[in-house]
């Protein structure tokens, strides 16, 4: 039976599947939401897929580059987040509200 | 292994319902908190994947910190259910949805395409878990120690930016 | 690694607590009075206002928090190999780098302190 | 997790044992505590509910079963009966990833017509490899439990105490991963048990070549890393939110902090998570710095032949063996509770700022400069010797 044995037998398809859809989803956030901090957390979501894809393959390919890849990519994952909270914070000072669309008025 | 894949099945679904639930809920806070259990999630995957210690590091860093900074941040902004949650219009909407289903199509269709041309011949084996950290230590102080102090700096020139950036009055004009 | 394990504790413990949540609200007698279900702010009257000030300095620790944890987190895969380095010949040179690390830290932590980010007053 | 039904199984009940230690010793530290501090103020403390006021406890939970559920009208419901569940799991998990005593080997054996084994079972919850990562990582999650019962409960005062807990355990985490990180460094791995196997026998180190032995002091890790064993504890304090750290719970301010809305067994659940907490800390402190279940001066392995000798079969003795030294363990463990208890009722609370400061400017620049000073002095030590 091919379905079952794709049931049991893990490999590199299902992470990289998952990881795929885990990509798609932080896409899916990052188009669809408005609230510039849901929009991080997609980011977030996004670039946790891709590391673990990276984990995968350092495992399926004994490499293993792709786990510091993954180490770089969570430090400038946090990075990112604070910030862009910190920017966050700035325009929810101003207006009260943190809709994507006030990101216009940062000028200057 | 059918215990083993069991298990990935299973953090397989918790991750998937947590990414889910991340972009449709219309309360911040709860979309925080179940990417926090994305986050705990991915973790898990990481330990099926042999990487025991970047699973720690996931639980430290992600779920530890960088949540717990955003569902605090989401606390002092105090926002309550979001009316208008999402963009408006349908059409670009829908088109976004099929961009996105269009991206994890595509990406799927590579990944069955490329293991049908070659797949991954059997199951090298890195070596045994507390060596691997071990190993993943040499490697990153050895070979890649440039980009480990590069990370130094720039976090240093994060912490300032986000403290300056933080301390701000807010607003966009001096005055204001 | 027992994987497995540490799922199978965690489901326990959440559902240990959750049967003797449920228990308890099985046990407890239910009397119903408006008053009770208001906020406990030691008997006075709850005085609602719109935006209840949290000082800024609570997420700024928490930012600050994650830019020293990472840097903490980047010391144990060294610290883990340090003497290995140590045996290959590579000590000083991993004693460096480290060294030239913990100065950045050491330089950000002081700017910190230094421009009061982490004075509560 | 094992291989066969008998080890799973074995596993499986390990870790339910585990967790109810956890659960019972939470009714005896609280008599302990109450019993202590009216010892400490001159009082007599509960001592009327059975032998010296020890059932108390028990009357306690089971009144505390009986009283009145509700949620507060601004609560949000799943947030607000998630938080106590959540307070459970960290400590737990953490605790269970902690060896209690020398791991116990079965030889093989008839039974039900099958043959059995060897097995060798870990004196603990499951032995993790990356071991103090772990115990690390999941204790970070139980930011999430405060800050659940904070937002949950739909008052501004427990929202408050959430942000001030949240904020100092998270301060104080760092300082707490720096010591560990000196510990790791002295010890050149992750493991715990690994650790405790270097703890073995007198104090001996080697220095320029040479090695000196003091053979009256065990080999324990207070004495290469006192500084380190300060900090650490100091840190757990905070990280336990007990006092003198426990501002999130300073009743003048913040009426009671983040669980000012709960009561009843939800409030108990609350307080066997802060328990699980500080046994995890006093666990940790033995491990990292006094011999983790080593009898001072003995090999665990000498005590198990020693057994195996006067008993004649070695699955006893190593049973024997495991258990002896989960008492020493125990009676270690038990130190640091009570160091906890009699420091609760001695120290005064510290304003927010001096703990904000304590921990940002005092113990963070000591926990880096102990680590680097580490890395140095074993790389002058080391150096000399290979020449």
């Amino acid at each position: 039976m091919q379905g079952l044995e794709s049931f049991f037998e893990v490999g590199l398809n299902h992470y990289l599947i998952l990881s795929t859809l885990l990509f798609a989803c932080g896409l899916a956030g990052v188009l669809l939401r408005r609230n510039v901090i849901v929009i991080m957390m997609s980011i977030e979501l996004m670039l946790n897929g891709v590391n673990l894809s990276f984990v995968a393959f350092s495992k399926y390919m004994a490499m293993l580059e792709g786990q510091i890849m993954v180490f770089f990519v969570m430090t400038i994952a946090a990075a990112e987040a604070a910030v862009g909270l910190a920017l966050a914070v700035a325009i929810f000072k101003r207006f009260r509200e943190v809709n994507i669309r006030y990101f216009e008025q940062l000028k200057g | 292994m059918a215990s083993e894949s069991f298990l990935f099945w299973l953090v397989a679904l918790l991750t998937m319902a947590g990414a889910l639930m991340t972009v449709t809920l219309t309360n911040p806070i709860f979309c925080a908190l179940s990417l926090a259990v994305t986050m705990v999630g991915v973790s898990a995957l990481f330990v099926t994947l042999d990487a025991y210690f970047l699973a720690g590091v996931q639980l430290i860093v992600y779920a530890g910190a960088v949540m717990v900074l955003f569902v605090m941040v989401l606390m002092l902004f105090d926002l309550k259910h979001e009316v208008k949650a999402f963009t408006r219009g349908i059409f670009s909407g829908a088109l976004k949805i099929a961009t996105v289903g269009l991206t994890a199509g595509l990406v799927s269709g590579a990944i069955f395409a490329t293991m049908r041309v070659s797949p991954p011949t059997g199951e090298p084996h890195l070596a045994p878990a507390n060596d691997l950290t071990a190993a993943l230590g040499q490697l990153l102080y050895s070979q890649y120690v440039f980009g480990f102090e590069a990370l130094g700096v720039l976090l240093l020139v994060v912490a300032v930016g986000a403290v300056a950036l933080a301390r701000s009055k807010g607003g966009t004009h001096a005055g204001s | 690694m027992p994987l497995g394990g540490v799922f199978f504790i965690a489901l326990f413990v959440a559902l240990f607590g959750a049967f003797l949540l449920w228990l308890a609200s099985r046990l407890g007698v239910k009397v119903n009075d408006p008053v009770k279900f208001e906020s406990y702010e030691c008997g006075l009257p709850v005085e609602e206002r719109k935006d209840t000030k949290i000082s800024v300095k609570f997420y700024l620790t928490a930012i600050l928090f994650i830019i020293f944890d990472i840097e903490v987190i980047f010391m144990y895969p060294w610290a883990l190999t340090f003497r290995d380095f140590l045996k290959g010949g590579f000590g000083l040179f991993s004693l460096i780098a480290m060294a030239a690390f913990v100065g950045i830290f050491v330089f950000g932590l002081f700017w910190e302190i230094r421009s009061k980010a982490l004075e509560w007053d | 997790m094992g291989q066969d039904f008998v080890e799973v199984s074995i596993n499986v009940l390990k870790l339910i044992v585990i967790f109810l230690l956890i659960v019972q010793a939470v009714p005896v530290l609280v008599w302990l505590e109450r019993r202590g501090s009216a010892l400490i103020q001159n009082r007599l403390g509960p001592n009327r509910v059975g032998w010296m006021g020890l059932m108390q406890l028990l009357a306690d939970a089971v009144k505390f079963l009986f009283k009145e559920e509700f949620v507060p009208e601004k609560g949000i419901k799943v947030l607000y009966y998630a938080a106590p569940v959540v307070a459970l799991i960290p400590a737990t998990l953490a605790f269970c990833a902690i060896p209690l005593g020398h791991p116990i080997k079965v030889e093989a054996f008839h039974m039900l017509g099958h043959s059995w084994g060897p097995y060798v079972f870990p004196f603990q919850g499951y032995d993790m490899n990356i071991g103090i990562v772990f115990v690390l990582g999941v204790s970070s999650l139980a930011a999430y439990s405060l800050l659940l019962a904070g937002w949950g409960s739909g008052n501004k005062y427990s929202l408050l105490g959430a942000l001030r807990a949240s904020s100092q355990v998270i301060s104080y985490e760092l300082a707490l991963g720096l010591a560990v990180v000196s510990m790791v460094l002295f010890y050149g791995t992750l493991n715990l048990s690994e650790m405790i196997r270097q703890q073995q026998g007198v104090l001996v180190f080697q220095a320029f070549g040479q090695m000196i032995s003091v053979p009256w002091l065990p080999n324990w890790g207070i004495f290469y890393q006192p500084i380190a064993a300060i900090l650490f504890f100091a840190a757990t304090f905070a990280e336990s939110n007990r006092l003198p750290f426990d501002l999130p719970e300073g009743e003048a301010e913040l009426v009671a902090g983040f669980h000012v809305e709960y009561g009843g067994f939800k409030m108990l659940l609350f307080f066997i998570g802060e328990y699980g907490h500080m046994m995890v800390a006093s666990a940790l402190m033995t491990v990292f710095f006094f011999g983790g279940y080593q009898i001072p001066f003995v090999n665990p392995d000498e005590v198990y032949q020693n057994l195996t000798l006067s008993l004649g079969s070695s699955t006893l003795a190593s049973v024997v063996t495991g258990f002896l030294h989960h008492l020493v363990f125990f009676l270690k463990f038990a130190i640091f509770l009570w160091i906890f208890i009699q420091v609760r009722w001695t120290l005064p609370r510290f304003r927010y700022d001096q703990l904000m400061d304590l921990g940002w400017r005092t113990m963070l620049p000591w926990a880096l400069g102990n680590t680097m000073v580490t890395a140095l002095v074993i790389f002058i030590l080391n150096r000399s010797v290979g020449g």
